[in-house]
Formats: structure tokens, sequence, C-alpha cells
């Protein structure tokens, strides 16, 4: 009795020096890039690093370091360094992602704030650096609200609206696939506003929809789906789901041999999702929102090299250049009005087009007008079970359709900013 | 006063005197006003679980439906039936009250494991509504499109809309209102046959106390304060998502209380701020903050059950 | 007039005969002893009688009433109050606070969220009387988990006192205890009989307790009921010396 | 419809049998250690990475046989070292230890084979479906249900006709007397731990050949797994496989009829067998 008691005291010691020795040692590691100076350009990354969305966040974390590298090689904003605050926001808890957002900025004083992927997330934060009228950028949370009926002046965004995806992609499927479409969509505002948009742009084109089935979010079986989806016999089975939720269907889809049957397709698809999929499954048409493989673009290739250099070894996905866009974006954003107030720089982006080092595709991006909605090239093509000449070249773009011909109007959008007097 | 009371009392003194004036120090120890709020609303979920949990001897693994419930409540007759904090912070916690007192009798006779495994079984079961139902709760998207708003008290209005401090203190004051109930609960007959109860079942039993009946009207108590919890977390956050209502939500309050001390009144607040403080603090440190917080469990269970109120009232009483 | 009556009580587990068809009554202000060899199915017997178990066949009649079908805490309220062979107590709360719960609930505080000055002073000196009973004044404010095992004892039969019951059922009072503490509650057990002529029926396995105290004795051996009788017939009774004192000689 | 009724009973009963997998790893450690295993799901991803891992090296079948080997072997160790220490305490710190480490495997696995899905690939006789108009029965699926009928049958044999599985069943119904005859009770629940995350990490082998692999993919699937033990009965092994199948029934039905309630259906019908029988269907009385 008394040696066991005695065992456990040395153990705690033990266990508590052990513990304090891991927290200084990962303290000290690369993850850390918060050295809190007070002279310093502070921008705030609230994104995801955990959770279903970790690898995208990821991704974006790496493309806005990268933006941070060069905004400081060229002498950082109004000639003062730049410091990338990161947090993780989690997944989906928007608790933590708005108390993150309120750190940022009440108590470490960011001048820019940035994020976040999900949807839900970014408008949670949206609304804080609203309150408290600070520049913000999301990179890539899709829903079309976030620049549309609860737009802000001051909120900015890299990624395209759901609306615009489903827009380019529809053409392309109702000439090459056939015009029932059967819609398999992930039950949360992204999955709506994408089949809204689908299901219009379709019936514009002549398309009609033959069924179709919400799946929760996190769904892990799609079988009973399929089920249903092959009985009511479409010519295209639509699936809108993002991220794992995509990699769960599409790989049972083609378990059951429905890419035989059918064709697979969808609108918005992203490389980390194609390289989770076994080769047989890496199929369907889709949009990319960006695509690394563009040999005609200039400054594409450099970028490509630098973060191969950053990543060890793999190559930009969309989820990277909204990163490197979104930082780049809020250092132009000082540059022009030479200040760091909100109100000015806002201003000063209205309508404004990003340089091609930055904008990386063939016509350029400009955000838009009164909205703050980026207007990019969107990359409409197939996915391809293996690249010709890169293992990570998973997608053949057969068309690069222009935002502006996909987007809707700005009243359309149902977008009115009020800006602060 | 005598000397043995005020030893009795200083722990009180000490508490609130920390709360009352947390908003002038916090930001000069690298807080800031809002994290409060958040210790003071988490803690006051982990007090009214403790209630259940340290006094009446019952393990709940699945009270975050309820702070859920109370702060979809309040979230959604914000948005949906008429402009009043008040309303909200009342609907809000009579809602998650109703349901407790509704799923009790289901529950209220399993025991030990088997209680934990199914009110988290429950739990989820509002989880999905919340997430499934999306044209009324804004599904995994959240319900937005809605604010707290300044409090009218017929004579003067206190903006705790866009002034964080008086947010506060207003959440300080239902915090006051609702720990106070539940304190002068647990020195009544009443609260004494909770203790009866965790001590001893079989005993109260033959004692003539019908045990269901007692858990149960703990157990509504307990749900009572976690959704008024849950309605305040709402209003400071102005959003609610069903992540409020997901299981790992009850393991957070359920650690608070563990780490603070169960058997101590003041235990799942003290347990609450430090855990709230260490995840902001670890989160922001590394990205592999998950594991440290893994491993901060295991630490506490293994090396602190008795939690850090337990520890101190233990070398005090040595 | 009988104040407990048992009929034809039996208890099945699966394929195990724990009692078989066992019937007593017992009088009121009697202080009925059961013994019987272990295994014999005394506390199976007892565990029916207060509620803990249901019975697979048999009445239980209370002071004129059914209780067969009634839950444990029903049966508490009507009188019938018990301690058991393992004293169940609680452990981490003063001599006092043990013995003011059960006060409360038998006053009918049990779900007050407060008490008047008048029930709070009623309170105390029903728990002064009592503490004064079982002799444990003096011990009023220590935990009941680091008392001597017969205090604790002690404790446990002045909780059971406390309801008021009409009939106290002991099981093994003086399990596990030295002489003078087994003398001591045999003491207490004696005066409860004689100055409150309650009515109690126990389980016991020390014979000096048991002809000291009892009035009549039921004998059980493997589940069934051997004999009853007073002492001296119990005593002096071949089939019960065959069966259990002969068995337990050896 | 009845054509899809048909099909979606049939497919929930597939589904079902990979939920059974999962309780039964649950069951087991419950039953005889009292320990609710908030992490189970996190050693189903472990299992499910360690067969990434080793197909290339050993390949598919293989990967099949070690890894869940080496899952047993990692819970064995994390009995021996952490859960051991709580037995006999209050289960709420079992609870809470195992949540804890729920956390650290997930960002374990996430920290050792990051953050992105990986492609995870079965032989491609195995993924095509065996009839045109009954696709959802792919070679796969079939396999699936093939491996947990072969798993359910060992562990029943185990169980039931070896000394160390009369043992187990012994110790679940009266722990004190199995351990007063001479049972050496530590080695039998360190055991027992292992023959629970062994199903864990096979689940985990066979989910990934239809799911995504990464960190997170064992966290949707535990709680349908805590439904299926509540409906079908503490204690009660035949119960769990009962009621992981019922569930995998009932959702495939919800899902013609109601699709938005197809999760919350097993809830429902959790609250149903609770208020009507609350040890659930096979338990027994008197436990819990």
């Amino acid at each position: 009795m008394s040696s066991e008691s005695f065992s456990i005291k040395l153990d705690r010691r033990a266990l508590i020096k052990t513990a304090a020795a891991v927290g200084v040692a990962q303290i000290a590691s690369p993850f850390v890039i918060t050295a809190r100076a007070a002279d310093t350009v502070k921008i705030g990354l609230d994104n995801p690093l955990t959770g279903t969305y970790a690898a995208l966040g990821k991704n974006e974390l790496i493309g806005a370091k990268l933006a941070l590298e060069h905004i400081n090689a060229k002498g950082g904003i109004l000639g003062r360094k730049v410091e990338l605050l990161v947090e993780d926001s989690t997944s989906g808890d928007a608790g933590t992602a708005v108390q993150k957002a309120r750190k940022l900025i009440d108590r470490d004083k960011v001048d820019f704030l940035v994020g976040n992927i999900n949807s839900a997330l970014a408008q949670a934060i949206a609304n804080v650096a609203y309150e408290k009228k600070v520049f913000h950028v999301v990179p890539g949370g899709h829903t079309d609200s976030v620049t549309g009926s609860n737009c802000h002046w001051n909120v900015f965004r890299i990624c395209n609206t759901t609306q615009m995806e489903a827009s380019a992609v529809a053409s392309s499927l109702i000439k090459n696939a056939g015009k029932k479409w059967y819609y398999l969509t992930p039950d949360y505002a992204f999955g709506h506003t994408l089949q809204a948009g689908l299901e219009k742009a379709a019936a514009k084109l002549g398309g009609t929809k033959v069924g179709g089935d919400l799946t929760p979010l996190g769904t892990t079986d799609y079988s009973s789906y399929l089920i249903k989806a092959q009985a009511a016999k479409p010519d295209v089975i639509i699936f809108l789901q993002a991220g794992d939720d995509a990699v769960n269907a599409l790989k049972q889809a083609v378990q059951f041999g429905l890419n035989k049957k059918f064709h697979l397709a969808g609108a918005q698809q992203e490389l980390e999702v194609l390289l989770g999929l076994p080769p047989e499954a890496r199929i369907g048409t889709w949009v990319f929102e960006w695509y690394w493989n563009q040999p005609n673009v200039p400054h594409v290739k450099e970028f490509v090299a630098e973060i191969r250099k950053a990543s060890g070894g793999h190559v930009p996905t969309a989820r990277t250049w909204f990163g490197y866009a979104a930082i780049s974006t809020c250092a132009i954003a000082a540059q022009q009005v030479k200040s760091l107030d909100a109100v000015k720089m806002a201003k000063a982006m209205q309508g404004f087009k990003l340089p091609p080092e930055i904008a990386l595709m063939p016509d350029g991006a400009y955000f838009r007008k009164g909205q703050g909605q980026l207007i990019p090239d969107l990359f409409v093509g197939q996915a391809q079970s293996k690249g010709a000449s890169d293992p990570e070249d998973l997608f053949k773009v057969s068309d690069v359709v222009k935002g502006e011909s996909v987007a809707e109007s700005l009243a359309e959008t149902g977008c009115k900013q009020t800006w602060p007097s | 006063m005598q000397p043995a009371d005020f030893t009795k009392q200083a722990p009180n003194i000490v508490v609130w005197a920390l709360l009352l004036t947390m908003p002038f120090w916090l930001s000069h120890v690298g807080g800031y006003t809002e994290l409060g709020s958040q210790v003071v609303v988490l803690g006051l979920a982990a007090l009214g679980l403790n209630f259940l949990l340290g006094y009446t001897g019952v393990l709940s693994f699945g009270h975050a439906a309820y702070f859920g419930l109370g702060a979809y409540g309040a979230g959604m007759t914000l948005r949906y039936l008429l402009p009043s904090t008040g309303m909200g912070i009342i609907i809000g916690t009579l809602i998650g009250t109703i349901a407790g007192a509704i799923i009790g009798p289901l529950i209220i006779r399993l025991r030990g494991v088997y209680f934990a495994m199914v009110t988290i079984a429950f739990g989820q079961v509002f989880y999905f509504i919340a997430f499934r139902w999306s044209s009324v709760t804004g599904g995994d998207d959240g319900l937005t499109g809605w604010t707290r708003l300044p409090l009218h008290l017929g004579f003067t209005t206190i903006d705790i809309q866009n002034n964080p401090v008086a947010f506060y203190y207003f959440v300080l004051v239902m915090f006051a209102i609702a720990v106070g109930i539940m304190a002068w609960l647990l020195r009544s007959p009443f609260g004494r046959t909770l203790i009866a109860i965790r001590e001893n079942e079989r005993r109260s039993r033959f004692l003539g106390i019908p045990i269901d009946q007692h858990i149960w009207i703990s157990w509504v108590i307990s749900c009572a304060v976690v959704s008024l919890a849950g309605a305040l977390f709402a209003l400071l956050n102005n959003f609610v998502d069903p992540r409020a209502l997901y299981w790992t939500q009850s393991g957070d309050f359920v650690i608070m209380a563990v780490l603070g001390g169960m058997r101590s009144f003041w235990g799942p607040l003290i347990g609450a701020a430090i855990y709230v403080v260490l995840r902001d603090y670890l989160s922001s440190m590394t990205e592999n903050w998950e594991s440290f917080i893994g491993l901060f469990f295991v630490l506490v269970v293994l090396f602190f059950p008795r939690g850090v109120l337990g520890i101190i009232t233990r070398k005090v009483k040595s | 007039m009988s104040l407990l009556k048992v009929e034809n009580l039996s208890k099945h587990f699966g394929s195990l005969v724990a009692v078989n068809d066992v019937s007593m009554t017992v009088q009121s202000g009697e202080l009925r002893a059961v013994i019987g060899p272990n295994g014999a199915g005394k506390t199976t017997f007892f565990n029916m009688i207060s509620g803990f178990l249901t019975q697979s066949s048999g009445r239980i009649v209370f002071d004129g009433e059914d209780v067969s079908a009634l839950p444990a805490t029903q049966r508490v309220w009507r009188g019938i109050s018990r301690t058991f062979q393992i004293t169940e107590v609680f452990p981490e709360l003063s001599v006092g606070e043990n013995l003011r719960i059960p006060v409360e609930v038998a006053s009918g505080y049990r779900l007050s969220p407060w008490l008047s000055r008048g029930g709070e002073v009623e309170v105390r000196d029903r728990v002064a009387e009592l503490l004064e009973m079982g002799g444990l004044t003096a011990k009023a404010g220590r935990l009941v988990g680091e008392l001597s095992h017969g205090d604790q004892r002690a404790t446990e039969i002045m909780m059971a006192l406390a309801l008021k019951p009409r009939l106290l059922l002991l099981d093994e009072p003086t399990a596990g205890m030295g002489d003078q503490e087994t003398y001591d509650i045999t003491k207490l057990i004696r005066r409860l009989h004689k100055d409150h002529s309650l009515t109690i029926v126990l389980i016991e396995h020390d014979m000096r307790v048991i002809f000291h105290l009892a009035d009549r004795i039921t004998v059980l051996a493997e589940g069934t009921m051997l004999a009853e009788g007073t002492p001296d017939e119990i005593a002096n009774s071949e089939v019960v010396q065959a069966a259990y004192l002969g068995k337990a000689a050896a | 419809m009845t054509q899809l009724l048909f099909f979606n009973v049939f497919n929930g009963l597939i589904v079902g049998a990979f939920y059974a997998l999962m309780a039964l790893g649950l069951s087991l450690i419950l039953n005889l250690s009292g320990v609710i295993n908030f992490a189970h799901g996190g050693f189903l991803a472990i299992g499910g990475y360690l067969a990434y891992s080793l197909i290339p090296y050993i390949g598919f079948w293989g990967a099949l046989v070690l890894a869940p080997v080496l899952t047993a072997f990692i819970g064995i160790l994390v009995e021996r070292v952490l859960i051991r220490r709580l037995y006999g305490r209050d289960p709420l710190y079992s609870l809470l230890l195992t949540f804890g480490l729920a956390f650290i495997i997930e960002d374990g696995t996430r920290f050792i084979w990051g953050a992105q899905s990986l492609p995870f690939q079965v032989p491609s006789w195995l993924v095509t479906p065996l009839s045109d108009d009954y696709f959802f029965l792919t070679g796969y699926r079939l396999f699936m249900v093939l491996v947990v009928g072969i798993a359910v049958a060992g562990l029943f044999f185990i169980l039931n006709r070896t000394r160390l599985g009369i043992r187990i069943r012994a110790g679940t119904l009266d722990l004190e007397t199995v351990s007063v005859l001479g049972v050496n009770v530590r080695l039998l629940r360190n055991m027992n731990f292992g023959l629970g995350i062994y199903l864990a990490g096979l689940a985990g082998v066979l989910a990934v050949g239809q799911l995504g692999l990464q960190p997170t993919i064992g966290a949707s699937l535990i709680m349908p797994s805590f439904v299926a033990i509540i409906v079908g009965g503490l204690g009660s092994l035949p119960g769990t496989l009962l009621g992981g199948m019922l569930i995998g029934v009932a959702s495939g039905i919800t899902t013609v009829f109601f699709p938005s309630a197809t999760e919350a259906v097993i809830y429902v019908m959790m609250a149903a067998v609770l208020l009507v029988r609350p040890r659930g269907l096979l338990g027994e009385e008197g436990r819990f």
C-alpha cells in the first residue's frame, strides 16, 4: 500500500516534468509564428487547423506564410514589418472562432483579420470584424450571403460564391452529359446555395431536376442515398459534397459502379479531395477555383516552385492560393492609401484589380465594387486518375470561364453596404 | 463575526471580490473582457452540472444538450419572436428546463456508466435536430441574423449590446442569482437529501427518500442552470451553432467540474477558469493543442482527481 | 395483535431457491430473532420484507395492509425501518448530519427548500434526543467514517430509529464486534425494546445476544423454516439441534 | 417503392453489421471493466492508418491480418499504463481519461500522417458490384459482412469455448468470485481490453475501404455504437449485435420515407426501448 502511493508520487513529479519539457519543446517549434512585437503591422489569421477542415486550413496557411515572406522581403507594410498571428478557429465551433476573432482584435490589436474556411464561421467572425470596424478578408468560405445578403463594407472575399461555381459548370455539363440531374447535396448553407445555383443555371439551359437528397454533413455511409439516386435514372448524379464527405461519397459511388451507368459530376472540386481518392474514383466534371498547372500564365510557375519548397514538394492547391491572395490583399490595401485606416483601405479596394503576380490566372481578378467579392476566372474540366507529368496533376482544365460571365448582378446578390459616416 | 465563520466565508469573499473586479485587472494579465465573460458563463454551466454531479453523485455526460437548448431558445426568441434580451434568456432557460424535465423520467432509473451513456445519446437527439432542421435553426451554419439588445429597465437603459464591460456585469448578475439559489438549496433539508443520495444511495432509500424523485428534481435544477448558461453563451457570441449541443461540449463541462474540485462549491468555477484560459493559451501556441488538452485530461484524472480546491482543502486541513 | 404477517414467502434466483415458502407472524411489541446457518436465506428473507428484493411468490402484510407490491421507500413511510449487515451510513458526514437527514425526512421536510425557525428547533431537539439515546452526544461533530465500528453501528440504528418506525429490522447488529461493543449494542437494543416497546426483528449469530434479547425465535435452514418458538423451546428442539446447532458445533 | 425499401433494408443490414463490430468491442470492455471507451473511434483510426502504412510492404491481406493485431497491442499497452489505474474508482474518471485519449489519438494521427485524406486502395476485384440490379452488393461490402461474421463467430467461440473467454464471461457476471477463485483479474481485463481494441482495429481497416482515411474518421462512428449497446441491452453481447443490426435497418428504412430523420431515428428508437424496457432488449435485470 505504502509503496504504491510512493510510486504514484514519483510518477506525478516525473510526469509533470516531462509534460513541461514537451511543452517547452512545442513552444519553441516552428508552429509558432506569433512573436508579438509592438511596432509591427499585424494580420490575424482565424482559420481551422484541427478537425474536418484541417487539411484545407493548413494549405491556406502555407499560402499565407509565403505572402508574408514576399511582403516582408519588399519592406513590409508602410515600412513596418508584418506579423502573422495564427489562431486555430477549429472546424466548426463558432464560439471558439468568435472568441479568437475578439482576442485578435481586442487584445492583439490586429490591423487585418483573415478567415474562415467554414462559411458559418466566416459569417460569424465577419460580424465581429464589422462591429469592430476591422478590414476583413475571407479566403475560402463560399456561402453566397457573405458577400450577398449579409455583406459588409469591411469584408472582402477571395473564393467564389457558390452561385458563380454553379453557373460556370452548368453549360458544360448539359452539353457533355445530359439534362436530367439528380442532386446529392450536403445539408448546410454551402450545399443549399450551390444546388439552388445549379438548378437555376440548368433551368435556363433546359435542364431538369429528377430528384435529390440532402445528406447531413459528416455522413459516412452514402449507400442508401445512392440507391435512391440510381432508382431515379438520371443522366447526371450531381455531388455537391466538400472535403471528407466528397471523398466518402465518390469512393462509394465508384464502388457501386455508378460511374459506368451515369455521369458523375458536381460543381466545386478541390485538389485535396482528389488526392484523397483512390485513382479509380478520380472522375467527373467539376469546377476548380484555381489550378496550378497553367503553363501559359506568367508568374504561376514561380509560385508553384516556391510553394513546393515550402510544403515538402507538394503543389499549391486553390486553398494555398486563397491564403496567398488574402494576405497579399491586406498589404495592397494599405499600400494603396498609405494608411491602416480600415474605411480608407476598403474604399480603395472597390473595383481594384489584383496585380498578375498575385491573381495568377489568365484574365486576372478584381474586387467588385459595392460587394467586396473577388471576380476571378473559374476552371472547368475533368478529374483524371493519373497526371501525365506530375502525380499531383489530377485535373484537366477544358474551359476557363470568366467570372464576370457567371456572376449575378450586384442587385441580384442582395448586397447593400452601409458605410460608417 | 466569529473567526470560524470568517474562515468559512473567506472563499466566498475572495471569489466575489475577484469576479466583481475582473474587468479592471483582466487586461493587465493578458486577458480581455470577453474571456472573462466566457469564464463566468462556462463556470455557471459547470456549477450547474456539479449540482447533479458533485452534490447528488449522478454522472451526466449529456449536459451540453440543455446548454445548447438554452442557447437556441435565446437566439431563436431574438431572431423570430421579439427583440428583448430578457425574454430571450427566460425562454431559453425554460426550453432547456422543460426538455430536461421530460427526458428525466426516462433515464433516472439508470445509474453510473449506463446513466452517463444514455445522457450522451439523448443529448445527440437535440444535436441532430439543430443540425438537420436547417430552415429554422440554420443547421450547421448556425443561427445568425440577430444580436443581443440593450437592456431597457424603464428608468434607464444599459447598453449590453456594444459595451462588453456592461455585458460582463449583466452576466455576473445572472450568475449571482443562479448560484445564490443553488447555494441556498444545498443548505436546505432538500439539499441534504441530495447529499445523502450521493453518499449512500441504499441507505437513503431506506431512510424513506424516494431516490428517483429527488434525482429528477436535482436533474431539472441542474438542467435549468445549464440552460441559463447556454442562453448567456448565445448572447455572448451573438451566434449559436449545433456544436454547443455536441457531446464533446459535455465532456468539457465535466472536466471543468473535476479539475476545480467536485466537492467544493466553487470548484467548477475555478476549473472553468483554468480550462478556458489554458485552452485559449494552448490553441494560440501550437496547432497540436488537442494533444495537450488530452494529456491534461489524463493528468487530472490520474493525479488530481480531487481537483484544485480538493487538494487545497486537504492541505489546509492537514 | 399481529404487526407483521409473512405468508408463504419464496424467492428464486434462477434455479437456486433462496427462500422457500416461509411464513411468520410477529406480534406488536415483540422482539423476534431469525437465526440459521450461513446460506439459510435469512438476509434474503429480510430483503423481501423491507422491499429491497421482490418476492417470487407469497405475501407480506404489515399492520393489516398488504405491502408485497410496494417499493421500499413506501414501506419505510408505513413504518418499516432497517439496518444492514454491512453498516450503511454516510461516512463523509458528521454523526449529527447523519441523524439530521432521517429526522427531517420523518418530519416531512424532505422536499423543503427551507426550514422555519420552529422547524429548525424541532429538528435540532429531535437530533439531540437521538444522540443522547445512542450515547453519541460527545461525537456529534465527528465524521462517521472516522468512528469505531460499534459507534457506526449505533449511528445506523439511531438513523433507523429517527424515522419513528413501528417495526425495526436489524440485520446482524453485532457482526464483527468485540465483546464490549457487542454488550453495548445489545444493551441499546434491549432499551429500545423495553423502554419504547418497539417491535424488532433481528438476524443474529451470537447466541448469547439472541437468548438475552429474543421473545421468540424463528430458525431457517436452506431456505425453509425449521422451527419457531420461545428461546427455551428452540434450545431444546431436537430438530434444531440436529440441523443447525449440531452443524454449527461441527 | 417496394424494391427501394427492400434494397434499403438489405443495405441497412450491411451497415448494421459494421456498427455491430464497433459496438461489440465497446461492449466487451464496458461489461468486464465498466469503462466506456470514448477512444474507441481513435483506435479505429489507428487501425486504418496502420493498414495504410503496411500495405506497401505486406499488401492488403497482410494488413488486414496484422493491423488489427498491432492496434490491439497499442490498446493493451494503454490499458496497462493508464486505464488499469482507474478500476474500482468512480466511472467518471475512466470516462474522462478515454475522452482525453481520444483527443490525443486524433491529434497524434494528424501529426504522423497529416490532415489530408489519404487514398486507400483495396484489391480492385473486391470493389466491383456483383450484379447490375443489386449494385449495392459490391464484393467489398459482402466481404465486410463476411469478415464481421467471422469476427463475431470467432468472438463467441472464444467466449464460450476457451478458458480466457469463459473467465471473461464469468468475470462479467461476478468479478469478485472470479478473483477469489484465483483468476488473475488484472490480466483478464488486460486481455479483454486488447480483444475489444482488436475489433476496433479490424473495423478501422474495413472502414477505410469505403471511407476517406483522415484523423476524424472514428468520431462519427462511435455514437451509433453507443446506441446499439443501449438498444441491445447492457451486458449482453448478442444484444449488442442485434442492436447494431436494428439501427442499421432503421436508418435504411427512414432514408426512404423521411430522409432528414436518418440519424435521429436511431435515438428515437433508443428512447422507445428505454421507455418500455429500461435494461434494453436483451439486457439482464439488475445490472446497472
